[in-house]
């Protein structure tokens, strides 16, 4: 049962008050988009074990989507960050780094 | 081997029992086999018995990181149905259901099939509308479905409330050969029959790599070594996503973890598996006497076959509103498993981008009742390089074709 | 003869008499006793059975760790089974039976099955009851159930009528287990400032030590206890509980707690249970450690108890379970229990202990009491059937095969040592450490469960921790970093000192006599109520079931109502000998909530009945309540089917629903249909981004209807759009959709265009939405007056703003009907009044209201699709000829690259028509149309499928919809639809609009 | 018409050990816009006098309030039958701004809770640590299945905001909460 920090309204509450949103930093391929790229845009999925970034919203809440990085083995949570971002900022990069040196990184 | 009787136990009986040996060899990796099947769960271990029985091909090793069946096989509440909506599920799904019939004796290994019957309650118009639907599909699939009325979804579930305040019965959708079996059983079965064809079953050894030259599979690196192998078999459920990493492509799939409970025991009060959806709850009792209750999925990513808690709540509060007699009965465990979950929710077995690499997952929460049409689907699609009849529609590329097997359509879900 | 003792009894009242029932016969008791205490105290030793061999059972606990004392509990709708007796207080009028056997607890006639102990070996069903194979399902099945199961089941219509809930709490440092760690720890953490909280799952305060006899800072155990449970009371910052168990502890700390508000006090106008859901920023786990019997034959017959529990019923309760008692004991602690029977004046007749020599202080003092000390030995056998009787006495070291003496006792306490409970440390992930010194698992510092921020946050502390001797500082030290760690930094007072006498070191024995042999291992219970014996486990190991997770499952080995608080270790100690490997190779299995078994009904809460799930009402709910309605729940909202009038069938009311709509007028409760605002310069660019056809152009005034499709291109809602003034527009969902959609569009608008400049607002429950349908419709609102609903005023697909008939109004001319028809939205405040105001005006014109039956119906007969009816999450637009709705113009909508996939553009797409059959009647739902020949699986093939199918009264025939291969460009042809009993049934494709093709009635 | 409009439980009252109380119709307006906006600040204290809240606060005066529901949402409560023309007064003040006012009084329903035990009865179905609740602050969250705003309105007092449509649930689940005899002693 998961506790997380909206970022937008800055309570922490628990995972029942928020959504969770799937894979996050998705970039959206359109009409006329390739195959792979549309097949990688909607259902392919990174799914790792151990850093994630994925999306929540604050549905009991402000209402407001946000984003986490998490680890999907111990249910860490490094941070939580605005949604309105294609890749994660460099503090959540730094904390995860400091948490794990051995992660390889956003690709 | 040797052959498991009632007589045989009477011999044993009368010498201490020491005359039993392993139900399955435990061998070291050897350094090469035709075929490496990843995952020794229920699925893994299905598919490289009917490698063996149906195309002859025994030199296969069953390659496991923990102990075999210890994966959902191991932690599943075990219904057993075929009444899905859309002809490949019905198809696959129905053939896995008749193999069940015949397991116990086919591995000579009491299996525990018991087709006790499975009913789906409908408890909205739309849900029955639903159920109706799947009965007209059903009965030109070969799947022998019937919707009764709530007069006799009383008789058969007597402990059942038909008309609760929310969601009074309306009647169910009945497949009086659904049912249940020893899901540990099912793994040990099949372990048990392939070491006796001579396959080798490897516990405790994690596969770590995937190696490939020219496009095509030539080994696997293991906690044990390295293995080659001809052709490849992942069969790894929540892991599949790992596997799919290692052999250089994405899979269409995500781990949640989904969660169960059991509560004490109590002498026989349900005969029947019974599932309401509306409000999402499932309930059967094992022989030994506990009430077997499927929980919800996590929406997050998660492998720690630990669910969060509200979801149990969720499941019991469903349960007690539909059979209000267990109210004072105890919750004696909970634990959770972690599943691959695909866009349509349902299985890939499948060719993968990684020549005579193949693939078997996304059975999400409802694979038990296949392991041994999955493993049938499987072998032929290891053994032929492509799929049969069975396993056609369920190819991973279908996504980007658009082509969905979606059973979620007619309100039904997908236990 | 167990019986109560004269004098003594620390927790009983003997003032307080409490008659109760067992099997129907009267006994007393005292206030204070447990269920267990005082069925001893009335020489009810026979408890119960055993699950397969329906061996007889007694007590063999005095705690959460009992797995035989289950019992039956109250009556009818009250009555529960598997009740522990040893965690279950006495209470006036308490009515008990046993459990598990036939025809009766004395002569129990499934107790045959022990007589075949050697067929009946761990997982011989695996083995078995292959043949024939209907006799699985029909014979062998049925037997195994009648025969497991434990308790009987409550009624099937039973009822329970008592109160359970829940709660939310937050604290800094949650301490499960009110012993003397637990307080110390409590204590220490309390006055670091922290705010703490410190559950007791028992009724009492201060866990084992005064039972034991221990000293702290030179005074009795319970003086300190006292005075320290008054010091915390007296705190601000700390909360204390008892009857309230650690039932589980979750990720990111998140610990439920049972608490048994009530089950002492049947009645009482309070809840029973109580669910605390309490988030803890760290945990100390002072849960202190369980004794472990010893496996010696016949280990389990009634009257053979843990030495610490012998203790416990006698300087708790008073009560002696023997006169004669024999302890068995590889450690000094059990002492204790032979000096306090003693003390009691019972007769101790000897103490076994395999060790070589017992030299402590402990055994000194039992010596010098004049009780026998036979070093060296093992019981090798205990006599006896439903009671002890005498036990053999062999040496430790032989295979048990030369019996040295015979000693008549009807008790025997054991003890193999005792292991920290360390369930509450493991759920979440914490790992343990062997401990060689005491043969225990304990909890792992350096690998505790990880929270939120990845620093470990669960901490075990005294026995718990594996800290036998000094719990009194191990406590304040591991509430010391518990302080720390959540940032509390007053200074506690130094921590307490506890004497002792000093205990020699315990002997590891998994097995007595060492090396028996299989007669006597076959009579070893590891497991007593799942009859799981040493033999069994060897034999598991014997037949490769070697990891520990394996033998669990093949032997059910700890998955009782007890999960093997007592058997595991033993277990698997023999599991590891049988392997030839060390126990931590062997390892344990998972640990998972709950702690003990809880109620379902604390799991469920206050979430019964009425408030079961929330139930939306429209603003005119409670009309149509009172006028007939039968209810179609629409996600959470109800809507009306149909309203009955008496004496109707739900059919006619159907019918005269749908005529008189066509005919007269009908009237619609459509306020749950979804409103969303939609504004901002952005806003008809979002539009056109989420709906397929174009709706930047519309005109403010207008109204168009518009599809939503996911990004898969399947058709997900539809709905009205309206547009309202340059950058507003009103969009409508289907009632179903609104939450779903209003989601939606703030996803995309946050996630994806958060530079576009929109706003959305959810106006769904702000408006009471009626509509006013038919012939007629329009002289009902000219008679309400206020506005100009003229066709000329208001033309079709146009909305108005204004007062009607003294309402705040917006008007909209929209049809989903092919009626004349008007939707009309007020503030949900007035939604009453105004549709009384309808109802009143509209009598004299025939007006009646119509349900979401008559809705479908009339739609039908238009040809207009539903959602949910024709679509099914699988079916794009163009399947529904709806390619009019399909911009071309548009670069982009969602569901637009979805919609280019082949399977999308594949010709043989089923396509929406319409079907008659050829001799007018309804076609069965679903229906699907068969082409004759088989697939490749061997299923037929089919070619269509009805998604809607009614009996149209205004047509005096079935209608219907169906999806059907090529369907628009095969008009005419007759299908075969499987109907039932293997008949099909003819029906041929046609126009699916089949009233008033033009729209005429509609533009009138 | 007198009755012309009603709140959704008109009179609903329950005594337990808080009482329970349908608080009758109440103005509220939903404004969007950001509200780290000197634009829209400005307009909100020209047209009622209140500053802006600061996050997730709640700014009174006399019989007008408003309560900071998100980064670009605001929530502002007055006497019903002023709503109406206060949106449109706040629309005009706003013309030109990225920003959404709409009346939204009808679409909720209002329960006051008073009593010493107000935070134990609220415990039972809001995962909120009430302990840190302050006067003055609103707390958005889920009551057991549904969507609620609380806020301390008084002494021993709460105010429940929810949809109007499951009112009937919320009083009965505020009702259960505050059963007599059901005193969890937690916050008291
Ligand atoms: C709580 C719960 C309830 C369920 N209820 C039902 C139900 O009622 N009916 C039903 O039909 N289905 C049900 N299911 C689903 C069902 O359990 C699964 O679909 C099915 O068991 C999957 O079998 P499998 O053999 O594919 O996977 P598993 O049994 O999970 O086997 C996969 C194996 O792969 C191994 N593995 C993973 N990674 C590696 C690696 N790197 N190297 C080597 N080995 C690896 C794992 O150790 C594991 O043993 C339920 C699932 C859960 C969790
Ligand atoms: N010498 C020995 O061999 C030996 C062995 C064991 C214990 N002891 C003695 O035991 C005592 C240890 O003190 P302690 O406080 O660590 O243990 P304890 O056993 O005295 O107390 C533990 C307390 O925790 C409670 N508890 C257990 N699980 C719980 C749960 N899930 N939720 C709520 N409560 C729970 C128990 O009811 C008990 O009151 C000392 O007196 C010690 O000397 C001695
Ligand atoms: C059908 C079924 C029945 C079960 N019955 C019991 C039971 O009677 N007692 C028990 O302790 N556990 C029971 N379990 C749960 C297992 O002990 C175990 O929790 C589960 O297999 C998951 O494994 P894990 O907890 O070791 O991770 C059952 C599990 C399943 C799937
Ligand atoms: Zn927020």
């Amino acid at each position: 049962m998961l506790i997380l920090t909206c970022p937008c309204c800055g309570v922490t509450a628990e995972e029942t008050e928020f959504s969770p949103g799937g894979e996050a930093h998705l970039k959206r391929y359109g009409p006329g988009s390739p195959d792979r790229d549309y097949e990688s845009y909607m259902f392919n999925r990174k799914n790792p074990r151990g850093v994630h970034f994925e999306r929540w919203r604050h549905t009991y809440g402000c209402g407001k989507w946000f984003l986490a990085a998490r680890c999907t083995i111990t249910l860490e949570v490094f941070g939580t960050y605005r949604a309105q971002t294609t890749e994660p900022p460099a503090d959540i990069i730094a904390a995860i780094k400091a948490r794990r040196p051995e992660w390889e990184g956003f690709a | 081997m040797k052959r498991y009787s009632a007589f045989a136990i009477a011999r044993e009986a009368l010498r201490q029992h020491k005359g039993w040996s392993h139900a399955w060899a435990s061998p070291e990796p050897g350094s090469s086999y035709d075929v490496v099947i990843v995952g020794a769960g229920g699925h893994g271990l299905a598919t490289a018995y009917y490698l063996g029985r149906n195309f002859g091909i025994t030199n296969v090793a069953v390659i496991d990181k923990g102990w075999l069946g210890g994966g959902n096989t191991g932690r599943n509440t075990t219904i057993i149905r075929s009444n899905y909506l859309q002809d490949p599920s019905a198809a696959l799904y129905e053939k896995s259901r008749a193999l069940f019939e015949t397991l116990s004796q086919d591995l000579n290994y009491n299996v525990m099939f018991s087709p006790r019957g499975v009913m789906m309650l409908a408890q909205t118009e739309h849900e029955k509308r639903g159920y109706l639907r799947t009965e007209r599909a059903n009965a030109l699939q070969r799947v022998q479905t019937r919707f009764i009325q709530p007069a006799e979804v009383k008789k058969l579930v007597p402990i059942i409330n038909l008309d609760g305040p929310r969601y009074p019965v309306l009647g169910a959708l009945w497949q009086a050969r659904g049912g249940t079996a020893r899901h540990d059983a099912v793994a040990w079965g099949f372990a048990r029959a392939c070491s006796d064809m001579g396959m080798h079953v490897i516990e405790q050894c994690a596969v770590t790599g995937v190696e490939a030259a020219g496009g095509q599979v030539t080994a696997v690196n293991t906690t044990k070594g390295t293995i080659s192998c001809k052709k490849l078999g992942i069969v790894v459920a929540g892991h599949s996503g790992a596997l799919a990493d290692m052999a250089g492509f994405r899979l269409p799939v995500e781990s949640v973890a989904l969660q169960a409970l059991v509560s004490e025991p109590v002498k026989p009060c349900m005969d029947v598996v019974v599932m309401a959806n509306t409000v999402h709850g499932y309930m059967s009792q094992s022989d030994k006497g506990e009430m077997v209750i499927g929980g919800g999925a996590d929406g997050f990513n998660n492998y720690t076959q630990r669910g969060s808690w509200h979801h149990i709540e969720e499941t019991v509060r469903a349960l007690v509103e539909t059979f209000p007699m267990i109210s004072r009965l105890k919750m004696l465990r909970q634990w959770g498993g972690i599943v691959d979950m695909t866009g349509d929710r349902s299985p890939i077995i499948s060719k993968t981008p990684l020549g005579n690499c193949f693939i078997n997952c996304g059975w999400g929460t409802g694979g038990f009742k296949a392991t041994p049409g999955s493993g049938w689907a499987m072998a032929e699609l290891i053994a032929k390089g492509e799929p049969g009849p069975l396993a056609a529609e369920f190819s991973m590329t279908r996504f980007r074709e658009g082509r969905f097997i979606d059973e979620s359509v007619a309100a039904g879900v997908a236990h | 003869m167990s019986h109560r003792l004269p004098k003594g009894g620390r927790l009983i009242d003997r003032s307080k008499s409490q008659n109760f029932t067992f099997n129907g016969k009267s006994m007393a008791g005292f206030q204070g006793d447990t269920v267990a205490a005082s069925l001893l105290a009335n020489d009810q030793m026979l408890l119960g059975r055993s699950f397969k061999y329906h061996r007889p059972r007694g007590v063999v606990a005095a705690g959460a760790e009992e797995p035989n004392a289950l019992l039956g509990l109250g009556q009818s709708n009250r009555y529960e089974p598997n009740q522990s007796a040893t965690t279950t207080e006495l209470f006036d009028g308490l009515e008990a039976v046993s459990q598990n056997h036939w025809p009766s607890l004395e002569f129990d006639l499934l107790s045959v099955n022990n007589l075949v102990p050697q067929f009946l070996t761990a997982g011989f069903y695996y083995k078995t009851f292959l043949r024939p194979r209907a006799f699985w399902k029909h014979v062998y099945e049925p037997l195994i159930r009648r025969s497991a199961g434990l308790g009987k089941a409550p009624a099937p219509d039973a009822r329970d009528p008592d109160r359970y809930e829940q709660i939310y709490a937050f604290t800094d440092i949650l301490v499960l287990g009110g012993g003397i760690a637990g307080l110390q720890a409590a204590l220490a953490a309390g006055q670091s400032g922290a705010k703490v909280t410190l559950w007791e799952q028992t009724a009492h305060w201060g866990g084992r030590a005064p039972v034991d006899g221990a000293q702290i800072d030179g005074q009795p155990a319970q003086d300190w206890i006292n005075a320290t449970v008054a010091r915390l009371h007296a705190m601000d910052n700390v909360q204390l509980r008892t009857r309230c168990m650690g039932a589980g502890v979750h990720d990111h700390g998140y610990v439920l707690g049972y608490e048994r508000v009530a089950d002492h006090m049947p009645g009482a106008d309070t809840p029973r249970h109580r669910l605390w859901r309490m988030r803890a920023r760290q945990i100390i786990t002072a849960t202190g450690a369980i004794e472990r019997p010893l496996s010696f034959a016949g280990n389990d017959v009634p009257g053979v108890m843990l030495a610490s529990a012998l203790r416990d019923y006698i300087v708790n309760y008073a009560v002696a379970p023997g006169a004669r008692i024999v302890v068995v004991t590889n450690n000094d602690d059990a002492y204790r229990s032979a000096i306090a029977a003693h003390d009691a004046g019972l007769d101790v007749a000897a103490i076994i202990d395999p060790r070589a020599v017992a030299s402590g202080d402990l055994p000194a003092r039992a010596r010098a009491l004049g009780i026998e000390v036979l070093e060296g030995r093992a019981i090798r056998k205990v006599k006896g059937g439903k009671r002890v009787t005498g036990v053999e006495i062999c040496r430790q070291d032989s295979s048990g095969g030369a019996v040295e003496r015979s000693i008549d006792c009807d008790a025997v306490a054991m003890s193999g040592g005792w292991s920290p409970v360390v369930h509450l440390w493991s759920h979440c992930g914490g790992k343990l450490l062997w401990d060689e010194a005491g043969s225990y698992f304990r909890p792992d510092p350096a690998r505790p469960p990880l929270g939120a921020d990845g620093a470990g946050f669960v901490r075990a502390c005294g026995a718990a921790n594996g800290e036998l001797l000094d719990v009194l500082s191990d406590a304040h030290r591991c509430a010391r970093m518990a302080a720390d760690a959540v940032g509390a930094n007053g200074q506690p007072d130094a921590a307490p000192q506890a004497t002792a006498p000093a205990e020699a070191p315990m002997q590891p024995v998994w097995m007595m006599p060492a090396q028996a042999s299989y007669d006597l291992r076959m009579k070893m219970w590891l497991d007593y109520q799942n009859d799981v014996k040493v033999s069994d486990v060897q034999l598991s190991a014997r037949e490769g079931y070697q990891s520990v997770e394996h033998t669990k499952r093949y032997t059910t080995l700890g998955m009782a109502t007890d999960q093997g608080k007592l058997s595991n270790i033993n277990g698997l100690a023999i599991l590891s000998d049988a392997l030839g490997q060390p126990i931590p190779a062997t390892g344990t299995t998972t640990f998972r909530p709950p702690y003990t078994p809880i109620s379902i009904a604390a799991i469920a809460g206050e979430a019964r009945g009425a408030i079961f799930q929330p139930l939306r009402r429209s603003p005119v709910h409670d009309w149509h309540a009172d006028h007939g309605a039968e209810w179609e729940p629409v996600g959470q909202w109800r809507r009306p089917f149909a309203y009955l009038r008496t004496g109707e069938s739900r059919h006619d009311a159907v019918n005269r629903e749908v005529k008189n709509t066509r005919e007269n007028v009908g009237l619609l409760d459509a306020s749950t249909l979804g409103k969303i605002l939609v504004r901002g310069p952005d806003a008809g660019r979002f539009l056109d981004m989420l709906y397929t056809n174009m709706i930047s152009t519309l005109k403010p005034g207008k109204c168009r209807y518009g599809l939503m499709c996911n990004e898969n291109g399947f058709l997900m809602d539809d709905g009205v759009v309206a547009r309202l003034d340059g950058d507003s527009f009103l969009v409508h969902t289907t009632s179903g959709g609104a939450d779903h959609i209003h989601a939606w569009m703030e996803d995309w608008l946050q996630c994806e265009w958060w530079d576009w400049q929109v706003h959305t607002v959810n106006l769904t429950e702000q408006f009471a939405q009626f509509a006013v349908v038919g012939p007629k419709a329009r002289v009902l609102l000219d008679r309400l007056g206020g506005m100009d609903v003229s066709r000329d005023a208001l033309p079709f697909m146009e909305w108005r703003d204004g007062m009607l008939g003294g309402f705040d109004a917006r008007v909209f001319r929209i049809s989903f009907s092919g009626e004349l028809s008007f939707e009309i939205a007020v503030p949900a405040g007035q939604g009453r009044a105004f549709w009384d105001r309808l109802v009143t005006e509209g009598a004299d014109l025939g007006l009646m209201p119509y349900g979401t039956e008559a809705l479908h119906i009339l739609r039908a007969e238009k040809g207009f699709i539903m959602i949910g009816d024709e679509t099914d999450g699988t079916v794009i637009p163009q399947d529904l000829g709806l390619d009019w709705a399909i911009s071309k113009k548009k670069a982009d909508f969602l569901g637009k690259r979805g919609m280019e996939r082949e399977a999308m553009v594949n010709p043989d797409r089923w396509k929406l028509v319409g079907v008659e059959t050829l001799d007018g009647s309804v076609l069965p739902h679903a229906a699907l149309a068969v082409t004759g020949g088989k697939n490749a699986n061997g299923q037929a093939q089919t070619e269509g499928r009805v998604t809607s199918t009614y009996y149209s009264a205004n047509l005096g025939r079935g209608i219907a919809m169906a999806l059907v291969r090529n369907g628009p460009d095969r008009m005419g042809d007759v299908l075969s639809f499987a109907g039932d009993d293997g008949k099909d049934i003819k029906a041929r494709i046609i126009d699916p609009v089949l009233i008033d093709k033009e729209g005429a009635k509609q533009n009138v | 018409m007198s009755d012309r409009e009603t709140s959704a439980l008109p009179g609903a009252h329950f005594a337990g050990f808080v009482t329970v109380s349908e608080a009758g119709l109440r103005g509220m307006i939903t404004l969007r816009g950001d509200l780290s906006s000197d634009a829209i600040a400005g307009a909100l204290a020209d047209v009622t006098g209140l500053d802006m809240p600061a996050q997730r606060c709640v700014n009174s005066a006399g019989d007008m309030a408003a309560a900071w529901m998100s980064p670009d949402e605001l929530l502002l409560m007055l006497p019903y039958d002023q709503a109406g023309a206060m949106a449109q007064k706040l629309a005009q003040a706003l013309a030109g701004e990225f920003a959404t006012v709409a009346n939204v009084s009808d679409a909720r329903a209002v329960f006051t809770l008073q009593g010493a035990g107000v935070f134990d009865a609220l415990a039972k179905i809001c995962p909120v640590d009430f302990s840190e609740f302050d006067q003055g602050e609103i707390r958005r969250t889920r009551a057991a299945q549904v969507a609620a705003a609380v806020w301390m309105s008084g002494a021993d007092q709460v105010t429940v905001v929810c949809f109007r449509s499951v009112a009937q649930y919320m009083f009965d689940l505020l009702s259960a909460a505050a059963a007599p005899g059901s005193e969890p002693a937690l916050y008291t």
